[in-house]
């Protein structure tokens, strides 16, 4: 049975001219263990789909329809408290910038226990123990007496190190990381990748990592999710992806990213920018930049649909199994 | 920290002195002390002699240097008016002064806190409206007139409260204290709210949008995706952080709070300086207005420099150069 | 101009007017008092400033619809028999006057030494920033008192004008400091930004990118200061007034009616204090309102 | 030995900086210094960097954060007076230039791209109002048609269409402003142009956009170009040289080929191992260890030599100087000694 | 029985020489006793002298009182009374102009002294009854031969202590704030009131100080401003004792200058112009002031003096008849028909609504044309501009500190030298005949000749419309209904009339 599940996600923000429509039907899940990647372009909806699976969807913004389930409960609806509960004790969470995640008027060891007895039964001298020990396995050198220390007299790679010690505190079993590395050096960010790895393998759970860096996604993830325009464009195991695109937009990011391996006198480009999210077009939400567009893609919205190995959000895909049959009976 | 004090030291020293050079400048035109000093009848000879006497008639870069060598040795001299040592006179009237601040100071502060902090949290609900929009008022009245009416109100037509003055005072060495009475309460009271308003509504505002700010900062978010207490995010995290920039305002304010009690000693015949210094006003008891604005100067000082050491204790990143690099 | 009005109402900051009853409201009544302020010899029924007008037989009449009352003088009358309402029209235009003229003028010395002491740095910062400390630990009552003192000495002859000169440069003394304050932080913050650099670069010279490039960007947040602080202008000019020295009487601001009908609140003329200050505190309040809203409408964090 | 090597090249060279070095004071409050009895604090951003550029290529800069790349660029550009070296502009002492009145004209032959597309465009300007500000300046056009046909020539030539002349940055996306600002700095149609990350805010795709525009500009223009990114595989696809630096100096400057196929020096190497593996999914690379060192309290000798495998006793007392050994430049001592 | 009392200032020092003000004089009167006093009627009384005579045209001997101690138990003798004079006439005294006069104060006896005057002076007693008579031992003991002495920055120990005869001791002092006072229960005479403590308190404002009246937090206060005066009557809890006071208010004029400081006739003076000055005189409509703005709290005056004052006469007191017409006419005949534009200064802090009656006064003023650029001031600006003759028009009002109209003649009338001769008379009127007889006035001792001469200048004064008398100003004390008291009319508090049921 999957972790996560999220089936047909809508996120909405009123707006004054109507209603935005930010997630537009997203459906995905994750299994325990395993890690999926979610990249796509600024504004694609990354993050969003991040803070709607921990409840913190910042209003006016607010889950339409939909359901996520985390092993099979409903926690989208759940009340303030309960879903509380569910926020770092099974569900932790990891946000860009390491510097600003930390509050800086509390040393490291007191938001650790803080965590820790929130969400555990253990006293204080456990909680101090245990924070030890999560500073330790995330990689702090002389953890007794950083434990002490406040966020400012940590660097940048440690910062992070301690965010992810205070995401597993309670020791969730899924990971949300939204961008964890965007903020770091080049030569940290891999060490905090390969702890993220590691220490999610060690205790088993699962994370879902988003970030718009292709080779992250390629060396970290078991699955990717490529996210366009609020909807999921295509999704697979990472491999397959990455080397055979099924979506047209994949295969153009694909492409636009700089290979080490050949040269070439221009990228690859796609045309235009990402619709913003009050002139979707009508159909596929690409089709203004897809150079293999036809009648349908202006027509009709193509779901999820098997491709190959992936799924992809396609018409050039269509009919190739029954269940889109089915699909396009109910979108007709 | 020391070079920090010590530089807030002689920046002090500086700020002091050019208020009371700008002071004194400024007092060749308040007023002729000399004419109060005399009786109708005095003859002009004496109003000459007079003025040689009190030095009057040197021009103002000496009689200022005059009293700064004087103030130095935290000597003022006499008061004109009065022919008492302006240092046992403001000495007198501190206490009231200081007392009636620190009760408006702390009834602002324990009630625009939570008001801010209510204001912040329920955002945009009826009652953090309500709140918004009355404290409004508190800036929106003149001082003097809600003085004038809550006497009015509550001295004259129902008469709960005492309408001016003190009352009884305990003598506790040089410092006289209102608060260790019931009476001295009673007294209180009105002045009191009277100063308290604007401040609360200036507090309460700045609360309130320091929280907002706060609120959406990455380490507010990241506490709730840890899944903690509603109580422990707003209190135990949002709220220590809102106070820290709002400590420097609040020392500002509460130097303001002072300078705002000249008119509600006025109202309510408080005997603290604001009183004796309007009162040096009227008579250009110049040695009096020196003496309440070189104090007024050095009270603003050392509340910057309270609050700039209270930053040392409670935010850790000041304390860097000690405690870092590990 | 309509264009331009529609234009206004159909942005963000239009939009978030429109759906703001307080602030319609606010900006209504402000409209209303800015109205009657400025056509004040066309709005008002009597000419108050008209001594020979005055006839002290008509002296504290009480409102029209009381006991007593004229229908001549809707408001009832003075101590010197002037009409109420005409009085409070023209004290309002004199308060207002007094509150712009001064929030004009500090906020072009504010802003001017902000921009200074944010651009240039150096001991020029030093320098005016202590002198925003000195005289940020005169109160800006004592000040007043002292400069109004000084500009009294010193025009001895003045006549309103000169009174009105003094009022103001008294309150701008003082209101200037925080628009220095503000501007310097954001002139330091903006100065640091790429498009101020990228016009270094290209060679413009430095007074000019203060002006054309940071100016522009720090005026947010002096705009909503000096609504605010329009309200407070009005009021310091009140309280000086109600010290005894503001707006002469024979020219009252909404501050010196109220310090005047102040005599009266016992002797059962409430008229003379109340209108002028209702009318104070409903232009303060309407003021205050908007720059308070102004403030959350500006503040694209809170839309 | 160092200009021999250069001599040569120096003929073609446009840009020439030699031994550029800049130094912070970041000391503490004099009151400070002396109550605590702390020394004065240096901070050398960039201590003696030298390299030319040969007139239409491009030279990458790579490295960590705060190594000293942005420095390097405000010094070219004249936003910063260097402490010690120079760089000579077509033969020219610049930095002695830009003082001169005459420093206009160079000004308008230098001109950078910022690394943020939202900061760099004034908000409160229109588009038109901001590519016209340095033809104005420089009095290359006042008359107010011609003007705007110029705009409208530079903003056809980085793909935006001349109805943007009147929309704010905010209107644009960022891709589109970055190519606004591409627009300004190719106003006065410089011959030199400084790119400080100009693509590290952009997502992939809009990053392709702005890259094959760079490129296109060069070809058609002659352009010379100064690139700065820690994006080894978008250095890769631009430059023609690639300069690595290390706590504010050069450690390895070599042809792109040569850097990338065979690195010598021990940093070059780690970074080229950081680069994710696009295609060979699932393969952990091995990450460096340690952290950059402050830049305030350098190591001594190699400053490299804490984080580096191949340390030994040499490494630790001495500095390296950049070194021609096999054709690259090179500052490290194990590559001198041979050990590897 | 204890009385609370509010008034608008407070005594600035406790030293009886060191300022010569009324309110001040009036608290220390209390505690101090001058050689001889004004009774309810301001009669002059015996205090510390039991009688006195004149000996010859320059020597006065006083008789002093036997068997009277200060408050710390010593006896009084001719000792004090000759210290006392020799302090109130030395450096620091601000009571010097009670003293001028006097060349010589002798010890005859322990019990009678004996003062020589410069020249004839034939009303030292009544110019004696505000000189307060110190202990010479105790002044001695605690470093107060001396007023204060500002210059030095020494304190004065009889400015916040006291030590006198009178029939009130100071128990508590705080300047500003509070004094207290507790009957002398060792006192030489018989004292009228019940009251056995008084608490005085300083309430500036007016609002204040009627709220605590009203909310009976003090017993009497003064003044009540006029338009309160009914409220306190219809609380039920106090009332207000009117009556008149012994100050005259009156406008000034410059007469002096060529062309005025402040003023649209440009070289010419208009003031120097009779007729002007009556048009003004004539456009005043008096009686609406004393109605509206003055709430009847004053009597229309014609004089700068009135009853109370020796020397006045009633059936000079008529004023010119409120005229506009005339006055327009006058001015008209002056060549002003459409009137001219003048400055004119007044306080608003000194005397009974002040700033009001200027304004009603500008406002009469605009009906004949004449346009009055007001300048209304606190008294701590007005009073130095106006002493420096910095005014054309110019409201002043004046009590005579010897209750005799020759203070007046002097003070206001006399021309200006600079010897102290109309030193208040601002506008500078000057007619050589009435300072012939003012100098007559001073020496002269036959009460009837001395009466006759004094009307006669009045008379001069008047014709020539030198100032323009307004009205006498009203006392106003707020009593609470269970309090006694006797108002006097040179508005002196002496507490001995006190009674509380
Ligand atoms: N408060 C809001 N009001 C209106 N629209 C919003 C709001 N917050 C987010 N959005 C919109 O939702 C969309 C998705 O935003 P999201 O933050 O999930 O993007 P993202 O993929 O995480 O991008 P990035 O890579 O820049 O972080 C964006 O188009 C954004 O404009
Ligand atoms: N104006 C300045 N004052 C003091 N120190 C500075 C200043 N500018 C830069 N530095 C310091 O100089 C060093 C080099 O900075 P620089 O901005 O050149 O680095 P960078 O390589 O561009 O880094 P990044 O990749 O983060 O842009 C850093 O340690 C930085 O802190
Ligand atoms: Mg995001
Ligand atoms: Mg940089």
């Amino acid at each position: 049975m999957s972790l996560l599940q999220v089936k047909n996600l809508v996120v909405e923000f009123p707006h004054r001219r109507g209603t935005l429509r930010a997630l537009d039907d997203i459906s995905f899940d994750i299994a325990p263990g395993e890690i999926l990647g979610v990249v796509g372009e600024s504004g694609a909806g990354k993050s969003l789909t991040g803070a709607s699976i921990i409840g913190l969807l910042e209003p006016p913004g607010r889950v339409a329809s939909g359901e996520i389930l985390l092993e099979g409960r409903r926690i989208d609806n759940l009340p303030f408290d309960e879903m509380r509960k569910v926020r770092g004790r099974q569900i932790g969470a990891i946000f860009q910038d390491p510097l600003t995640s930390l509050n800086p008027l509390y040393s490291v060891g007191r938001q650790l226990i803080e965590t820790i007895t929130t969400h555990l039964p253990v006293n204080q001298s456990e909680a101090r123990k245990r924070a030890i020990q999560l500073l330790r396995d995330t990689g702090i050198p002389a953890a007794e007496q950083r434990i002490d220390h406040f966020p400012h007299q940590f660097s940048g790679g440690m910062r992070q190190r301690v965010v992810i010690a205070l995401a597993l505190a309670a020791e969730p079993q899924l990971i949300v990381a939204d961008e964890p590395t965007t903020a770091l050096d080049v030569s940290i960010q891999a060490q905090i990748i390969t702890l993220l790895k590691t220490i999610c393998k060690d205790r088993g759970a699962a994370v879902m990592l988003i970030t718009h860096d292709m080779g992250v996604i390629a060396e970290t993830c078991d699955r990717v999710a490529v996210m366009y325009a609020g909807r999921i464009a295509e999704i697979g195991p990472v491999h397959e992806v990455i080397n055979h695109p099924a979506h047209p937009y994949t295969a153009g990011l694909m492409a636009c990213i700089p290979d080490m391996s050949v040269d070439r006198e221009r990228l690859h480009q796609i045309d235009g920018a990402m619709p913003r999210l009050n002139a979707i077009p009508a159909g596929c939400a690409y089709n203004p930049r897809c150079d293999r567009v036809f009648d349908r893609c202006h027509a009709e919205r193509p779901d999820l649909m098997p491709a190959g190995v992936t799924r992809a959000a396609c018409w050039l895909h269509a009919g190739s199994s029954a269940a889109q049959i089915l699909a396009q009976g109910v979108a007709a | 920290m020391f070079a920090f004090i010590l530089r807030r030291l002689a920046q002090a020293v500086v700020v002091m002195v050019s208020v009371t050079l700008i002071a004194f400048m400024l007092f060749q035109y308040v007023g002729d002390p000399v004419v109060f000093l005399l009786g109708q009848d005095a003859t002009p000879e004496q109003i000459r002699e007079l003025r040689v006497d009190l030095g009057l008639d040197q021009p103002f870069v000496v009689q200022f240097w005059h009293f700064l060598v004087n103030a130095v040795q935290g000597e003022f001299g006499l008061s004109l008016r009065q022919g008492a040592k302006v240092s046992r006179l403001i000495g007198e009237r501190l206490p009231a002064t200081l007392e009636l601040a620190l009760v408006a100071g702390v009834m602002a502060l324990a009630l625009g806190i939570p008001m801010g902090v209510y204001a912040a949290l329920k955002r945009g609900s009826f009652t953090s409206q309500l709140f918004m929009t009355i404290s409004l008022l508190g800036v929106s009245l003149p001082t003097f007139l809600i003085g004038i009416l809550l006497i009015l109100v509550f001295a004259v037509q129902l008469g709960w409260f005492p309408s001016f003055g003190r009352g009884d005072v305990v003598q506790l060495g040089w410092w006289s204290s209102g608060l260790l009475t019931a009476k001295g309460w009673l007294h209180i009271t009105l002045p009191a709210i009277t100063l308290a308003i604007f401040q609360l509504t200036l507090i309460m505002r700045l609360v309130r949008a320091e929280m907002l700010e706060v609120l959406r900062t990455d380490y507010i978010k990241f506490a709730r995706a840890r899944g903690l207490t509603n109580r422990a995010v707003h209190f135990g995290h949002a709220l220590k952080n809102t106070l820290v920039p709002v400590m420097t305002i609040t020392g500002l304010q509460l130097g303001g709070l002072i300078a705002f009690a000249i008119i509600t000693e006025t109202v309510f015949q408080w005997p603290g300086m604001g009183l004796l210094f309007i009162q040096a006003v009227t008579f250009a008891d110049i040695p009096v207005m020196a003496a309440y604005l070189c104090l007024i100067a050095l009270i603003f000082v050392v509340i910057n420099l309270i609050v700039d050491l209270l930053y040392f204790a409670v935010d850790p990143r000041l304390r860097a150069d000690k405690a870092g690099g590990h | 101009m309509i264009a331009f009005v529609r234009r206004w109402l159909d942005s963000d900051v239009g939009h978030s007017f429109r759906t703001s009853p307080t602030a319609m409201v606010a900006a209504a009544i402000a409209f209303v008092c800015l109205f009657c302020a400025v056509f004040a010899p066309w709005v008002a029924p009597h000419n108050p400033f008209d001594l020979a007008t005055l006839e002290l037989s008509n002296a504290r009449l009480p409102p029209a619809w009381s006991e007593g009352g004229v229908s001549q003088f809707l408001l009832g009358t003075d101590d010197q028999g002037r009409d109420i309402l005409s009085a409070l029209i023209y004290g309002a235009r004199i308060s207002l006057a007094v509150g712009l003229a001064s929030v004009v003028l500090s906020v072009v010395i504010g802003v001017a030494f902000g921009l200074l002491a944010g651009f240039l740095g150096g001991w020029v910062d030093a320098f005016l920033m202590r002198l925003c400390d000195v005289m940020l630990s005169f109160p800006a009552i004592l000040v007043a008192l002292l400069i109004a003192g000084v500009g009294r000495a010193l025009f001895p002859d003045a006549h309103d004008s000169l009174a009105f000169g003094v009022l103001i440069l008294s309150i701008t003394l003082t209101g200037w400091v925080q628009y220095a304050r503000t501007v310097r932080g954001s002139t330091m913050v903006e100065r640091n930004k790429e498009y101020v650099q990228a016009a270094r670069v290209t060679g413009v010279a430095p007074l000019r990118i203060m002006r054309r490039h940071v100016l522009p960007n720090v005026m947010g947040p002096v705009l909503v200061l000096a609504t605010i602080q329009v309200a407070t202008a009005i009021i310091t000019e009140a309280t000086l007034s109600f010290l005894g020295v503001g707006a002469p009487p024979t020219s009252p601001s909404l501050g010196t009616l109220i310090r005047v009908g102040n005599d009266y609140l016992f002797s059962g003329e409430w008229w003379i204090t109340i209108f002028p200050g209702a009318m104070l505190v409903l232009i303060a309040l309407s003021v205050n309102l908007l720059g308070d809203w102004l403030r959350d409408a500006l503040n694209p964090r809170l839309r | 030995m160092l200009s021999q090597e250069g001599l040569p090249e120096s003929q073609a060279s446009l840009v020439r900086a030699t031994d550029l070095a800049k130094t912070f004071d970041v000391s503490a409050p004099w009151l400070n210094r002396v109550l605590e009895r702390q020394p004065r604090q240096l901070l050398r951003a960039v201590d003696g960097v030298s390299f030319d550029i040969p007139r239409g290529e491009t030279l990458a800069l790579v490295g960590e954060s705060g190594c000293g790349k942005s420095t390097v660029a405000r010094l070219l550009v004249g936003l910063y007076e260097p402490t010690r070296g120079g760089f000579e502009f077509d033969g020219q002492d610049a930095h002695a230039a830009f003082k001169t009145p005459g420093g206009r004209q160079l000004r308008r032959r230098i001109q950078m791209i910022f690394q943020d597309p939202y900061a760099s465009l004034n908000p409160r300007w229109v588009v038109e109002d901001i590519i016209a500000e340095p033809l104005r300046e420089h009095g290359i056009e006042i008359e107010p048609v011609a003007l705007r046909a110029r705009v409208d020539a530079l903003l056809h030539s980085v793909g935006l269409s001349p109805h943007d002349r009147v929309k704010y940055p905010h209107q644009f996306s960022g891709g589109q402003r970055q190519r606004i600002s591409i627009a300004r700095a190719l106003a006065t149609q410089p011959e030199f142009l400084v790119c400080d990350e100009p693509t590290s805010a952009l997502d992939v795709s809009v990053q392709a956009q702005v890259l094959n525009i760079m490129k296109d500009l060069q070809r058609e223009r002659g352009l010379t170009y100064l690139f700065i990114s820690h994006n080894l595989a978008v250095v890769r696809h631009v430059s023609d040289r690639v300069g690595v630096m290390y706590l504010g100096r050069l450690v390895e400057l070599a042809p792109k080929h040569t850097l990338f196929d065979s690195p010598r020096h021990p940093y070059t190497r780690m970074l080229l191992d950081a680069i994710p593996k696009m295609h060979d999914t699932g393969k952990a690379r091995t990450p460096v260890s340690g952290e950059v060192p402050n830049p305030l309290n350098p190591p001594s000798g190699c400053a490299f030599n804490p984080r580096c495998p191949h340390v030994n006793e040499r490494c630790r007392n001495e500095r390296p100087v950049l070194q021609t050994i096999g054709g690259v430049r090179v500052a490290c001592h194990a590559v001198e000694e041979g050990r590897i | 029985q204890t009385v609370r009392i509010g008034n608008q200032g407070d005594a600035l020092s406790m030293d009886p020489h060191s300022l010569n003000e009324s309110l001040q004089l009036s608290v220390t009167g209390n505690v101090y006793e001058p050689l001889v006093t004004r009774g309810k009627e301001l009669q002059l009384e015996p205090a510390l002298a039991t009688s006195w005579k004149q000996t010859s045209p320059n020597v006065w001997r006083f008789e002093l009182r036997k068997g009277v101690t200060f408050h710390d138990g010593k006896p009084f003798t001719a000792d004090d009374v000759l210290f006392s004079f020799a302090r109130g006439s030395g450096d620091g005294s601000d009571m010097k102009s009670y003293t001028n006069d006097i060349k010589e104060v002798r010890k005859i006896d322990a019990h009678t002294v004996e003062f020589e005057t410069k020249a004839p002076f034939p009303i030292l007693p009544g110019v004696l009854s505000f000189f307060y008579i110190m202990s010479k031992q105790w002044s001695e003991e605690n470093q107060a031969t001396r007023p204060v002495d500002r210059r030095k920055g020494v304190e004065n120990a009889a400015s916040f202590r006291a030590n006198g005869t009178g029939p009130f001791r100071l128990r508590e002092r705080q300047p500003g704030v509070k004094s207290s006072f507790v009957r002398n229960g060792n006192y030489w005479g018989k004292i009228e009131g019940n009251v056995v403590n008084v608490e005085y308190t300083p309430i500036g404002n007016d609002s204040t100080r009627v709220a605590a009246l009203l909310s009976g937090q003090v017993d009497v206060m003064e003044p009540v401003p006029v338009q309160d005066v009914a409220r306190v009557n219809a609380s039920g809890k106090a009332k207000v004792l009117q009556g008149p006071e012994l100050r005259w208010i009156f406008l000034g004029m410059d007469q002096k200058r060529d062309e005025l400081l402040n003023s649209s006739v440009k070289g010419k003076n208009p003031f120097k112009d009779k007729r002007v000055r009556q048009a003004f005189y004539q456009a005043i409509d008096i009686n609406g002031i004393q109605k509206t703005v003055m709430r009847g709290a004053a009597t229309p005056a014609a004089l700068l003096v009135g009853p109370g004052i020796n020397g006045f006469d009633p059936a000079m007191n008529t004023r010119l008849p409120y005229d506009t017409e005339a006055a327009k006419k006058l001015l008209a005949e002056a060549g002003y028909p459409n009137g001219f534009e003048v400055g004119m200064n007044c306080p608003n802090d000194r005397y009974v609504n002040d700033g009001a009656i200027c304004q009603a006064v500008a406002a009469n003023l605009a009906r004949i044309g004449v346009k009055v650029n007001l300048q209304v001031e606190t008294k701590g600006t007005y009073f130095p501009k106006v002493l420096k003759r910095d005014t054309s028009f110019y409201l002043l009002g004046w009590s005579p500190s010897t209750y005799d109209a020759h203070n007046v003649l002097n003070a206001l009338i006399r021309c200006v030298d600079d010897k102290g001769s109309g030193q208040f008379n601002l506008g500078a009127y000057c007619n050589p005949k009435v300072d012939e007889l003012t100098l007559k006035i001073q020496s002269e001792t036959d009460q009837a000749k001395r009466n006759a001469m004094i009307k006669e200048a009045f008379t001069l004064h008047s014709n020539d419309v030198g100032h323009l008398p307004l009205h006498q100003q009203a006392l106003a004390w707020g009593v609470a209904n269970n309090v006694q008291l006797t108002q006097r009319a040179d508005n002196q508090m002496p507490f001995r009339y006190i009674s509380v049921r």
